[in-house]
């Protein structure tokens, strides 16, 4: 079995080796089967654990210990894997949609010359993926934790030929930076109070510590810093929309199903701990309301297809964290997975438009696709359904039980919650009407030259499509007479953090909750209406009058729309606080002090020796006259110092 | 001997003392090599005088011994010094200390 | 034995290579002569694992009624140093023979020598034979550096070894304080010299001569100036050797000759001392961010990443100390490595600065991918060896005072910052008069930095021969503190 | 005693050779007869007696210091048929005076008594006014005679004066006697004649040895002197001066350092701070080593100062060491100056190119003088900052030491100069001896750094 476990993440970094090494004259063919194909490999062995896990009679997360790593007298660190049921749904996710998105890229990246090295990279990230979540210390996520982050570098900046692109993948690694200096020192701090950094002894000894200790909070905020890096929450989520620099399929696979979700999923392995500190819960379901709430109000005004996807995975990470702040961690990872489900085939969807439109992003310059690209359009509807949270897509259920946890915590968070929500709503069906309705407005090719995608894309589309429907029907909550499998199967994970939980839930009634979810849908279905009304008949004649929407363009009249359309200038100013008073610190560093102080001081000492001796040589008159005068002198003060004093 | 005893060592003392300082000074406010030579003479002299009357002081043949040979080395001396002098005369026909300084610093 | 030979075979040779006119033989048996001291290094590394860890001790009276004698042995911070000396010259010779170099015999011959040096300063036991071996680094390096180098390279050479200089006074004349105040009968055996009988204050001027001396050697802010004028006129060779394995020099004897003689002080000043490095590591960091020529953006990365192994040895802390002696390993290695690629650049580009080049990574995939591991290392990502003493180092630091490890832990950012920032310039975008006929490595070139790779992999995947040396090496030390 | 004997015969016989015109005799003859009196020297070795009712004093210190002393004289001899190759008179009366100079050294370091050191002195003194002469048409070497013939007698008038004062309140010129004087006059005190006459014999000794403020002749004269006189000057005298210091603080003046060390000091501070400060700014090489010359006198001064039973075999292995890597720098010196007219240090430029074993042995020589090991010149610094610090002159050895790190400024200029400045192309002309006696000194250099034990154990 260990062998098996150990393959998992091994068989892609094989991959990558292989693909590596080989970048040169291993030929497209060969590629588009290997790089799938260790995914593939690993996903049917994720399976295996799944059910070997399953199989037990009394299933019990099981460790490994595989080779020895940091390890002396009284320090050990070694390359340990756990296998328990977040681990596994983690590994199945990962490998799963994967493997799905590895395909579409085969056809996606097919014109591309760097293909093996796209997929080497790819292949990469799966296995630091792998690591981050299997890991049984946090010593090993840590490894997954900056190594996909590495890889995230150097996918975004996979064209570099395009210095913007290298831009934002320098800012996506460098802002994982930040998140992971807060990641190591909670590290510290957890070795420091509990001399490990294995899970389980970490969690056996937190369970006896008193809840709200100052030490714990101080852990779980440091590790949510860096949480709130890998998963671009506010304060540091300007580096997510940049990240769509990257190749499409890219920012399927890391920018909205695995790794932004890293963030999360730490959350809820720790979930120990964070209950231990109601304090850190309470932040996280601020920070997470205020990103869910910004991403989502500037989603509404991106003319990006990507960027709006893009702000939306923002705002829907936050739903995953504020989830996490009222105890829902199920929920959190059950949104996780059905976020990794359709919002993957959002990302793959507006792939094959890109790639049907030749690299056209902006979705002013669309519309009426859905003739040219049928396929294409039913997949993304599906996403968008799903995503917005109608009945039955997967989106739904999970968005339900998240707020069913909000509103049982506080009624102000679950109102914010619900506008949230509705904003989704609305942004997404802008987003689907405009590509997909209304008459083509695209300035590159007549509509007549659009093609729809290869099959080798339009089968993972479906399939994906497939799990955003059924995704959902994994965990139908008991109101609704499911037995919410998920919720069981994670049970173990979670059954001391539920036990520890602090926090008090009121009991909602059942009608209450029925009216909720009503509520929701009827407001839900008001949204997609307004949409429709507003984007959803745009002619080519109206490009003009009103490109997309006149009102929601730069240099309208409505300066909060100016502003959320520039992302309310938070990158600038960033940039003006920041990286501008670093570089000047630089320059300024080493002209005045290193030069003109330090060193200053330095030759000064040597020069000050040199002055000196050319005036002390002057003693040396040449008159012998003036020497005896010098030699009497030095006699009398001899004798004067030794004989008269 | 008793006319020598009569005047204590001391007396010898200052007067060689004094006599020593004129040559320093000589040595030192005179900037003509010959005058110079002189002044050292004067100097060499008074320790002459110094030693002989120590050693009769002390009834120890030592140092009228010594003062012998001091002269003859100072009289070594002298002739080194006028040969020296000579040649400076010879190259520069003047024998002021202070014209030959092309040494220094 | 295998100790006496270490320092024997090189001088030996160097002395034979001074005299060989042919250049090619020069060239060949300079390698040959640093090969077989990495086999050598290699058989000592194995017998130190075979016998129980014992110092392969070689003892020799030298100066009897003075107490000094000529000690050698091996801990494993000796072992570990030796091994990086022995790895690293082979690898610096051989990326030599690329170069232009005129008066080769003397060349080498130099460079052995200073080999044969740092091996005796690795090795010994006895504090005036360390200062010796000391001394007769800086001859070497200074010709190399003053003969071989570039523009005004009289100015920046004098500058350098009298600062180096200056500094190793004051070390000599505290080691020879520090005799005096032995138990009797008076020696400078290592041992003699941790049993010193210091007052308080007497141990603050001696902790403070040490660590002046040691600070110009490493260089620690802010003794720092002469370093990067000399990185960047001295000829590749010479910088690979000053900043691979002169500046582990000032490390080693703040670890080997200073903590275990005079950490009384460091206790006492409660981490005042720390605080310089620190400062050091955010200064330098700082600076190097925009730095437009590669040698002295490399220099200052170098203090900061130096800074950040001084401060960890610091805290006395037993981590902290395993940390310092892995990162000094992997900040050689790595900083050759860098050395390497910089030259092979200039060798196509001709030039040095940054701002000139870019898109070499189009040309050039074999040198992004070694260029980018290499990076890598340096910015101490999990799995390469930066990693390893760096996550030891802020661990150490974090036991001491939370907030130092916080201040030292922004090299991590700042690391990422400089780096890639640099990276991206130098080697991605587009490509421009400078390098847009810029040749991708040959087989030849590739295999030096092919084995600092393998290195860099190695120590940051299975660290744990590394480690148990180190181990050892910090057994030592804490012992004597304890 | 015999060397003295032997080397007066020598010279005696040189000045015959000169009779009969047997110029081609000269130095084979010399470097024999040094090498014999050498012998004879060493054979003296552990025969501890005093001759003629304690005139002469024959014990291991001296005989090491005189045996270093003609061991010098012929090195430098080595160098002599190069420096002259273009007089064509014979030189017999200059090496008969240089070796009868040698026969005053050796007599300071033999002395057991006040007369036979004057003696000494002045044999040596009157000697090397007529050598610092003896390039009779150049007006620097006038000026350099006169200036250390005038302030050389003056001073020796001063040490007469001391000499006479001690012996007055002595009574004696006895070394031990005064020594026995000395210990019964301890307490309460010593009269203030006596103490004004120690330290007018320490001034005259102080001119000798050029410890500053009696340095100032050496410059002037250094660089005025024929270059082969000024090397015999900067070695043989400093050594024997030096020596004779230590025979007064050895035995006349034993058991009170109180008195005098503190003036020693100052004077070692002051002579090290001017000769390394001032030497930085000299453009030559020859007026360069005279500076150098002063520093090292004041480095001495710290074995003195920090007197034990260890002095003895300081003061010896420092002086060899100054005196062969100075001789080396002269001996090159010499070449150059004759390839090139003049001794400044742009005339060493590119010296590495064409003469690899000279530019390595001024190396070596200057690298010594630094005190950069493993070196001989290292050794010896030790030794003396070992014993001041084991006596407690830690501020003494702080000057000590930046001193050494000011002199990198200077001993490093010929280094520069002929490694790292571009060649002229002149290319030096050296006799095979010459080339040999070079290497020989290079060696030794290098030699004393790794092997010490060899001479640090002999006294």
């Amino acid at each position: 079995m260990t062998i098996l476990v150990a393959l998992i993440p091994l068989l892609p970094l094989l991959g990558f080796i292989i693909l590596g090494l080989g970048y040169r004259s291993i030929p497209k063919r060969v590629a588009s089967i290997l790089g799938p194909g260790t995914i593939m490999a690993s996903f049917i062995l994720s399976i295996i654990v799944l059910f070997n896990y399953l199989a037990s009679p009394i299933p019990h997360p099981t460790f490994y210990h595989l080779a020895p790593w940091l390890s002396f007298s009284g320090f050990s660190v070694g390359f340990d894997f756990l296998i328990d049921p977040l681990s596994i749904l983690m590994m199945l996710i990962i490998t799963g949609v994967g493997f799905i998105i590895h395909v579409y890229s085969a056809g996606y990246m097919s014109h591309d010359e760097g293909f093996n090295r796209f997929f080497a990279y790819m292949n990469l990230f799966i296995f630091f993926m792998l690591i981050l979540v299997m890991g049984a210390n946090y010593a090993v996520m840590f490894i997954g934790w900056e190594g996909v982050g590495l890889c995230s570098y150097l996918l975004i900046g996979f064209w570099f030929k395009n210095q913007q692109f290298n831009n934002a993948a320098k800012k996506a690694f460098i802002m994982n930076r930040i998140g992971d200096l807060g990641f190591l020192m909670g590290m510290f701090l957890i070795f420091t109070t509990f001399r490990s950094f294995n899970y389980v002894n970490v969690f056996d000894q937190a369970k006896t510590m008193s809840p709200g200790s100052g030490t714990m909070i101080a852990i779980t905020l440091l590790l949510f810093v860096g949480a709130v890096g890998k998963s671009a929450q506010i304060p540091l989520y300007t580096w997510l929309p940049d990240a769509m620099a990257g190749p499409t399929p890219v920012s399927a696979l890391i920018h909205a199903a695995t790794m932004v979700t890293a963030g999360v999923y730490m959350v809820a392995r720790s979930s120990v701990l964070y209950v231990l500190a109601p304090e850190t819960m309470d932040v996280i379901g601020v920070i997470a309301l205020a990103t869910m709430l910004l991403a989502a109000v500037i989603a509404i005004f991106q003319n990006d297809i990507k960027k709006v996807l893009a702000y939306s995975t923002i705002s829907q990470l936050g739903y995953m964290f504020l989830a996490l702040s009222v105890g829902a961690f199920t929920g959190a990872m059950f949104h996780l997975m059905t976020h990794a489900f359709f919002k993957a085939l959002l990302f793959l969807g507006a792939g094959s438009v890109i790639h049907a439109m030749e690299g056209e992003q902006d979705i002013r310059k669309m519309g009426g696709l859905k003739n040219t690209l049928p396929r294409t359009y039913w997949t993304f509807l599906v996403g968008t359904l799903a995503i917005a949270g109608l009945p039955p897509f997967s989106g739904f259920f999970s968005k339900d039980e998240i707020l069913a946890g909000v509103f049982s915590a506080g009624q102000s968070m679950w109102i914010i919650a619900v506008a949230v929500t509705l904003m989704t709503a609305f942004y997404m069906f802008r987003l689907l009407f405009l590509t997909f309705h209304g008459s083509y407005r695209g300035t590159g090719h007549p509509q007549s030259q659009l093609h729809e995608s290869p099959s080798m894309m339009i089968i993972p589309l479906m399939i994906l499509a497939l799990l955003a429907l059924a995704g959902g029907f994994l965990n139908i909550p008991e109101l609704m007479g499911g037995k919410g499998i998920l919720k069981e199967f994670l049970a173990p994970v979670f059954a001391d953090a539920v036990k520890l939980n602090q926090a008090q839930h009121l009991l909602v009634p059942e009608k209450r909750e029925w009216f909720n979810i009503v509520l929701v849908i009827f407001l839900v279905l008001l949204m997609a209406w307004m949409a429709y009304r507003k984007f959803g008949m745009q002619d080519a004649g109206s490009r003009k009058r009103e490109t997309g929407n006149r009102n929601w363009d730069a240099g309208s009249r409505n300066v909060f729309i100016r502003w959320a359309e520039n992302k309310f200038y938070v990158d600038e100013l960033y940039d003006a606080v920041f990286v501008k008073p670093a570089l000047k610190l630089s320059e300024g560093l080493h002209r005045f002090v290193e030069i003109r102080f330090i060193d200053r001081i330095v030759d000064g000492t040597g020069n000050t020796v040199i002055k000196f001796s050319s005036i002390i040589r002057y003693l040396q008159a040449g008159h012998v006259g003036v020497y005896m005068f010098f030699m009497i002198i030095g006699i009398l003060l001899i004798l004067f110092f030794n004989i008269i004093l | 001997m008793n006319a020598l005893n009569s005047i204590p060592i001391s007396y010898y003392l200052m007067f060689c003392s004094v006599l020593f300082c004129i040559g320093v000074t000589g040595v030192l406010i005179k900037r003509n090599a010959l005058v110079i030579l002189m002044s050292i003479e004067l100097m060499i002299n008074s320790i002459n005088l110094l030693l002989a009357a120590f050693s009769a002081y002390s009834n120890d043949p030592a140092g009228q011994i010594f003062v012998f040979f001091i002269m003859v080395v100072a009289a070594a001396e002298v002739a080194i010094g006028l040969a020296i002098i000579v040649l400076i005369y010879k190259t520069t026909h003047s024998i002021d200390i202070d014209i030959l300084n092309k040494l220094k610093w | 034995m295998l100790t006496l030979i270490l320092i024997v075979l090189p001088l030996l040779a160097a002395i034979g290579l001074f005299f060989v006119k042919n250049e090619r033989w020069a060239r060949n048996l300079a390698l040959a002569a640093a090969l077989t001291e990495f086999g050598i290094s290699i058989a000592a590394l194995v017998q130190f694992f075979l016998y129980c860890h014992c110092q392969l001790l070689f003892r020799l009276d030298w100066l009897a009624n003075y107490g000094i004698s000529l000690k050698f042995g091996m801990d494993g911070l000796s072992m570990l140093m030796t091994l990086l000396t022995t790895f690293l010259v082979p690898i610096i010779i051989y990326t030599s023979f690329s170069q232009k170099i005129y008066r080769v015999s003397s060349f080498y011959s130099l460079i052995i020598l200073m080999q044969a040096g740092l091996i005796g300063v690795f090795t010994s036991f006895d504090g005036m034979v360390f200062y010796i071996f000391w001394e007769l680094t800086l001859i070497p390096a200074y010709f190399i550096a003053g003969y071989w180098g570039g523009e005004n390279r009289i100015r920046i050479t004098l500058k350098f070894f009298a600062y180096t200089f200056s500094g190793s006074l004051l070390m000599l004349v505290a080691i020879i304080f520090l005799y005096s105040h032995t138990p009797l009968p008076h020696s400078f055996d290592h041992i003699w010299l941790y049993a010193n009988n210091l007052n308080p204050t007497e141990q603050l001027w001696v902790f403070l001569a040490f660590f002046i001396a040691f600070a110009i050697k490493v260089p620690i802010f802010p003794f720092h100036t002469w370093q990067p004028d000399t990185y960047v006129t001295a000829p590749y060779s010479g910088s690979m050797l000053l900043g691979g394995l002169m500046s582990k020099m000032g490390l080693f004897g703040l670890i080997r000759w200073m903590i275990p003689i005079v950490y009384p002080v460091l206790s006492r000043t409660d981490g005042l001392f720390i605080i310089i490095p620190l400062i050091g590591i955010v200064y330098a960091s700082l600076i190097a961010i925009r730095q437009d020529e590669l040698k002295r953006f490399v220099a200052y990365t170098s203090i900061a990443h130096l800074g950040l192994i001084a401060a960890g040895a610091l805290t006395l802390n037993s981590q902290a100390m395993q940390g310092a002696m892995i990162q000094m390993v992997s900040h050689g290695i790595n900083i050759v490595g860098l050395f390497i690629i910089i030259q092979y650049i200039e060798a196509r580009t001709k030039t040095t600065s940054i701002s000139e080049l870019g898109g070499i990574a189009l040309k050039a995939p074999r040198l992004a991918v070694f260029f980018m591991i290499i990076l890598l290392g340096s910015v101490a990502l999990p799995l390469t060896n930066g990693f390893v003493g760096e996550f030891l180092l802020l661990l150490g630091l974090f036991k001491y005072y939370w907030l130092y490890a916080a201040v030292a832990g922004l090299t991590i950012i700042f690391s990422a910052v400089y780096m890639l920032w640099m990276y991206q310039r130098v080697m991605l975008g587009n490509t421009n008069l400078v390098t847009e006929n810029f040749t991708d490595l040959s087989w030849r070139e590739m295999i030096p930095l092919a084995a600092i790779v393998v290195l860099v992999i190695w120590i940051g995947v299975a660290p744990g021969m590394f480690m148990h040396l180190a181990e050892n090496g910090v057994g030592q030390i804490i012992g004597v503190i304890r | 005693m015999n060397s003295i004997i032997s080397l007066s015969v020598l010279g005696v016989l040189v000045l015959f050779l000169g009779i009969l015109k047997k110029k081609t005799w000269l130095l084979p003859l010399i470097l024999v007869g040094l090498l014999a009196s050498l012998v004879m020297t060493v054979l003296h070795w552990n025969l501890n007696r005093s001759l003629f009712h304690n005139m002469l004093i024959i014990d291991n210190s001296g005989v090491a210091f005189s045996a270093v002393m003609i061991f010098s004289t012929f090195l430098i001899f080595m160098f002599a048929a190069q420096y002259y190759r273009k007089v064509v008179r014979p030189l017999d009366d200059i090496y008969a005076i240089m070796i009868f100079a040698l026969v005053g050294a050796v007599l300071m370091s033999y002395f057991g008594n006040l007369i036979m050191l004057f003696l000494g002195i002045e044999t040596l003194s009157i000697a090397l006014y007529v050598l610092a002469g003896s390039h009779k048409e150049a007006i620097t070497s006038n000026e350099a005679t006169l200036k250390y013939f005038l302030l050389g007698s003056f001073l020796s008038g001063f040490l007469l004066f001391g000499i006479a004062l001690i012996y007055g309140s002595s009574g004696s010129f006895d070394l031990y006697a005064i020594h026995t004087y000395v210990v019964e006059h301890i307490h309460p005190g010593l009269p203030p004649m006596f103490k004004a006459g120690l330290f007018l014999l320490i001034i005259g000794l102080a001119f000798k040895i050029a410890i500053a403020p009696f340095h100032f002749w050496a410059p002037d004269v250094y660089e005025g002197t024929p270059t082969l006189l000024t090397a015999f000057m900067a070695t043989v005298v400093k050594t024997a001066s030096v020596f004779a210091m230590y025979r007064f603080f050895s035995i006349a003046f034993f058991g009170i350092h109180g008195v005098w060390e503190m003036t020693i000091a100052i004077l070692a501070g002051i002579t090290i701070v001017i000769g390394n400060v001032t030497g930085i700014y000299q453009p030559n090489l020859k007026r360069m080593l005279a500076y150098s010359s002063i520093s090292h006198s004041g480095y001495m001064m710290l074995a003195m100062v920090a007197f034990s039973g260890r002095t003895a075999n300081a003061l010896l292995f420092y002086a060899i060491a100054y005196s062969i890597a100075t001789i080396a720098a002269f001996a090159i010196l010499i070449l150059v100056r004759e390839a090139r007219g003049n001794d400044y240090f742009g005339s060493f430029n590119g010296l590495s190119k064409n003469n690899r074993l000279e530019a390595f042995t001024l190396t070596v020589a200057m690298l010594s003088l630094t005190g950069i090991p493993p070196l001989a010149g290292f050794i010896g610094k030790y030794f003396l900052f070992a014993a001041a610090i084991e006596q407690g002159w830690l501020w003494l050895v702080i000057i000590a030491i930046a001193g050494s790190a000011v002199s990198v400024g200077y001993y490093f200029k010929p280094i520069i100069s002929m490694y790292f400045r571009e060649d002229q192309g002149i290319l030096l002309k050296a006799d095979w001896p010459f080339k040999i006696a070079i290497l020989f000194l290079a060696i030794l250099i290098i030699l004393l750094g790794i092997l010490p034990f060899l001479v640090s154990g002999l006294i």
